[in-house]
């Protein structure tokens, strides 16, 4: 079956309100209007206002809310419309939805799923084009999943909506409109687990979301070179899979990390530092890393697509490192 | 009436006033026993007394039904006290101790207990305004006849969360009552530096949610308004407000140096304790004897007694566990 | 009244009353212009139209004075046009040019202008009300006799943002004139289903900041209760706050399918188009003619050819100078 | 002059007030208490309610009006009592003060200084116990200092209230109580550079704020063994001074970062790796990092400690990579 991301998302949201009497979605314009990206159309017809609840422009409350349905027994799904809001509702995140595990001495979970919109390159300007997840996986007590995959957008809701504790779900806005084909058997996937999408021994190339795309390209464009990338697409951020990212970069000692962070305290930082502290002596090049110029995103196609990361840089990063090899 | 039931009414009468004397003092003196135990340096962090704030807890807590769900702030002791969490498990909180309701990873400011549903001490003001809507909107779409009730400052006022959430709650209908401790002061501030309009009612009104303030220093009265509000509130009539007129005796924390304030405004205001007044009303109904209120007393210090050696002996989670209890599954 | 001044105060009026309807026209033209630019893919990102609400802009601006402050939205062509800002300058920040108003950074969202004091152009609903709320403070404090305007819709009355802000400027009485756009829907949420409490002024009046609701299609009557209005903010007397009842006639942004109201609704609004109704009006006083009206079409219409040409013609920001203006000294 | 982190930078607020009138201090309890920290004592006597304002707990609000206040011309320094209430402020200092100039071409600037208290130590449990100065040097727009010493807490102020752009000040919670002697003519001091607080030539070990202290103890131990560390108090977290950086670890090859932040996405992280991209073949060991732990705070003292880099740490981590040496 050919399908989109939006469709795929819808899907898994679907699934999980026919599932489970104790789901139920709520944010700003997920029922009437459809979803800001057209995600949840559809979805107020069939569950009705009860279960598709859309909330005032109140950030704070409404993701505190869903921490509080958690506790009182449901599985909340927020949607928060994109990143550059939830900062409205960081507090609730931080404050309480992480620590109250934690603070409770283990008396209560927070089995609940936050899903925003997140990251740049649809010329929204500053306010609009921020890329947080990484920097929200710098919290203990979440959980941070990236899906960038028409299975994994299918897929990841379910198992986090089934973790105990609560789980951000980071959508990248360019890939909604993602076409391809998805079995019509495809389920709950793990979240676990980062995943080798391109399997290669000469480099490996370390991204997630909206960047793996790209870099899937940087590969292709490398093999035309004769360079043998491998991808891994790290899936969640927080906690990271570093048994996989160490077991590719056993095989190829050389690293370049896309993400689309700004790049000074990018979670491609903590994946460099990482694997310096792991795999010092098993590291031929310095790692380099493709991220996003520190700037706040600008608004004219030609600024935006430099300040982000691109295949050209991706596949320069990696040429320059195997080249280096010679 | 027959002399028969009017007697049995005034036994009953006198017993439930017994208990929520009983309750007041025991959070005094719990708090007391906090004091001392704190220049110790047996308890540390945070300690913010609700000495002299007794009545709200414990007429509140009278006033709500077991079922109902408690959110509270980082002045909570009174709260989970009147709420049923007992003393040596409040006391090992306290002082850190894993036999403490909250495994001792909380302290003073984050009592949690799962049994009488009480959804944490808070220390973000405010912050637990939306997870009371919360718990709320759970009962509501599970059909649940219970309600959750949210105590809040009149600091906490100011806070864009509370507008945000009397919004929700009186637009959803949900059943939360919100319960305002406005003890005139939010640390240093007081109501009129920090609020346009100090009447608080009208605030809570302009969200169509019925509001009414009532004596916080009169137990009874906190009692009577609490039950008649709660039991619409847990009806679907929707949320409530109640604004409780009351004031903190003491510091606002350990480290204040009570710069803000007038020592005769102080005295005014222990003029008008919870406890010593509904002893006088009680004696002079009465319904209690000089013997009886020191029964009680000497019952409420050995309760409190114990309570502390109860978290005397209690025990230090060891350093290995460090990371528990951050994610319910270990990865 | 002599003849004399009878005429001259029409002679007046006329003039002031074309100013109004030739303002009101600049922006649907500029407008219209810009969706079919985005439909051409010239300007790209958000743009969300204010077709429709044209009064609230040009009568507001009317009653406001050069030293004032302005603050807006994200919708906000309408405001920029009307504060002064050259549509050339406006639609080269459309098409992100570095001749455009804000050098091209902004687009459509981020307009702004140190020369009519237009700070900005938010993206964030609510985000702009505290940044009103300092500027108001800082005139305040240096004592200068001006005030800050700050527009924001119906929708961002429910972030908390709209509660601190009101509440601050009430405390410290500050010169800020609260506008609020009430065009009954935040994106597909019609203000019933985001607010207990719909009428806006009741909110508003619980700061104790006097409030006002005014016909936002009737130009006349939005300038004269904003200067009004103004006048007395800027003179001292505190916050003020106007809801102005308006529609957007267009979707709330290029990708809105909008579902959420019937075409009957959008008919019925637009059968009080402000500017249609303008024009009657001034016909049936005969104030002015057909022909001025097709004059002021036509000198509209040429300037905003003008201004799309300018854009056109306008020069891409090297590229090079991608990490410009982040920090004002460069280390 | 004997003097303390608390008077000097009480002192430091009252020289600005006094120089310039267009500096005046907003923020919760900042006048009639005092300070939260006691550090605005006296202030309200001297310059009145006008110029030291107590707000309301609206910290979104008198931040945002600090951001306004900075564009209509004053020099705002906005108190927001710790860094776990900024939460609560965070979408204007990422949406608004650290994009303005930017979104507006350069037109405005916001010469804006925000103050607030971080970090852990004193058993005030998982709410109150943020280290997120490192987390907030993510973001590009704004500056990040953290006075570790009685000069930079006397001195960092004024500098950075002649910085057009905001800035963001640190001050750790522990370090109000710390006394020492302070010039009388201590003034002004630069924020641009790191500090090598201790010259050595064996290891580089790396901080900031609240554990410069521990560092400083840390490197008198391991002179007791005979190795000679050299600590750099970083002073500024954005923009990193990465000459001075670099010019230890060249002389010293091995390099150990103490930060405060929960270890995953902290700022050590992001020095590590410039470390590797640009020192890769000066380093004769990898790189360590002594943390905080992933957890929120616990409120025990013997949970908190364990949780917190401590001096032990510090020293075992410096002292097996010189051993690593031989
Ligand atoms: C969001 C936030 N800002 C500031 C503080 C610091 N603080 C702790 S208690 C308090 C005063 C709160 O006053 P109120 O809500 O009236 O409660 P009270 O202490 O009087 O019971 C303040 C400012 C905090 N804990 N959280
Ligand atoms: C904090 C925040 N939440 C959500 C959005 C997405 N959004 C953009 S405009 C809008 C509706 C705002 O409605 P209103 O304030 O009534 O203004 P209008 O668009 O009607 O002029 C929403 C939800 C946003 N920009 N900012
Ligand atoms: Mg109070
Ligand atoms: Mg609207």
């Amino acid at each position: 079956m050919i399908t989109t991301y939006r469709e795929a998302v819808r899907t898994a949201l679907r699934e999980a309100l026919r599932r489970d009497p104790r789901v139920f979605l709520m944010g700003e314009d997920v029922g009437r209007y459809g979803g800001s990206y057209g995600v949840s159309k559809g979805l107020l017809d069939e569950f009705g206002p009860e279960r598709i609840r859309d909330t005032p422009l109140s950030e704070s409350t409404f993701v505190g809310a869903g921490i509080g349905a958690a506790l009182g027994g449901l599985r909340p799904i927020v949607e928060v419309m994109t990143v550059n809001f939830s900062l409205l509702a960081l507090d609730q995140i931080v404050n309480n939805a992480a620590t109250i595990r934690h603070m409770s001495g283990g008396q209560f979970s927070i089995p609940l799923g936050i899903r925003m919109a997140t990251g740049a390159g649809r010329q929204l300007a500053a306010q609009h084009a921020h890329s947080l997840e990484g920097w929200y996986a710098h919290i203990p007590g979440i959980r941070i999943v990236t899906p960038a995959t028409l299975e994994d957008a299918r897929g990841m809701l379910w198992t986090a909506l089934e973790d105990p504790d609560p789980v951000l779900i980071f959508e990248h806005q360019t890939l909604y409109n993602m076409e391809g084909p998805l079995a019509d058997t495809a389920g709950a996937v793990d979240i676990d687990h980062a995943a080798v999408r391109r399997s290669g021994s000469d480099v490996s190339l370390i991204t997630y979301g909206g960047t793996l795309g790209r870099t899937l390209q940087a590969a292709d464009e490398l093999a035309r070179d004769g360079v043998d990338a491998e991808v891994i697409d790290l899936r969640t951020l927080r906690p990271l899979d570093m048994a996989t990212i160490e077991a590719s970069v056993k095989k190829t000692h050389r690293v370049v990390i896309v993400d689309e962070g700004w790049r000074s305290g990018s979670l491609s930082a903590e994946i460099s530092a990482r694997l310096a502290e792991s795999l010092f002596y098993d590291l031929d090049a310095p790692i380099a890393r493709v991220c996003t110029a520190e700037v706040p995103i600008p608004y004219p196609k030609h600024l935006e697509d430099a300040a982000l990361p691109q295949t050209p840089a991706i596949v320069n990063a990696a040429r320059s490192m195997v080249g280096a090899r010679v | 009436m027959t002399d028969g039931v009017a007697s049995a009414r005034s036994a009953l009468a006198r017993e439930h006033a017994c208990v929520l004397l009983h309750e007041m003092r025991r959070i005094r003196r719990f708090e007391e026993k906090c004091a001392e135990l704190y220049s110790a340096g047996k308890i540390r962090g945070f300690l913010h007394l609700y000495i002299g704030e007794e009545a709200v807890a414990v007429g509140a807590m009278q006033g709500l039904s077991h079922e109902d769900a408690i959110v509270s702030t980082y002045r909570e002791h009174g709260h989970a006290l009147a709420r049923g969490i007992g003393a040596s498990a409040l006391m090992a909180e306290m002082f850190g101790k894993r036999e403490g309701c909250s495994h001792g990873r909380g302290g003073s400011m984050h009592v949690f207990d799962a049994a009488t549903r009480f959804f944490g001490g808070n220390a973000i003001v405010g912050g637990g305004l939306p997870l009371a809507v919360g718990l709320a909107l759970a009962d509501r779409i599970t059909g649940r006849p219970r309600m959750t009730a949210c105590f809040f400052g009149d600091g906490a006022v100011a806070e864009g969360e509370f507008h945000e959430s009397l919004n929700l709650a009186a637009l959803w209908k949900l059943p939360v009552l919100f319960l305002c401790e406005n003890n005139l002061y939010a640390m240093g501030t007081r109501i009129d530096r920090a609020q346009s309009q100090t009447d608080l009612r009208v605030k809570a009104q302009s969200y169509l949610v019925p509001a009414e303030t009532v004596d916080g220093m009169d137990v009874i009265a906190v009692e009577e308004a609490t039950r008649r509000i709660a039991d619409g509130v847990r009806r679907g009539d929707g949320p409530a407000f109640i604004e409780f007129r009351t004031y903190r005796f003491r510091a606002h924390s350990m480290f204040d140096p009570e710069l803000y304030r007038d020592k005769e405004e102080v005295e005014r205001w222990k003029g008008r304790d919870p406890i010593a007044t509904l002893e006088k009303r009680l004696k002079e109904e009465g319904l209690v004897t000089d013997q009886l209120i020191e029964a009680l007393d000497v019952s409420v210090a050995d309760e409190m007694d114990e309570a502390v050696q109860f978290a005397e002996n209690g025990t230090w989670e060891p350093v290995e566990d460090l990371l528990r209890d951050v994610y319910t599954r270990r990865s």
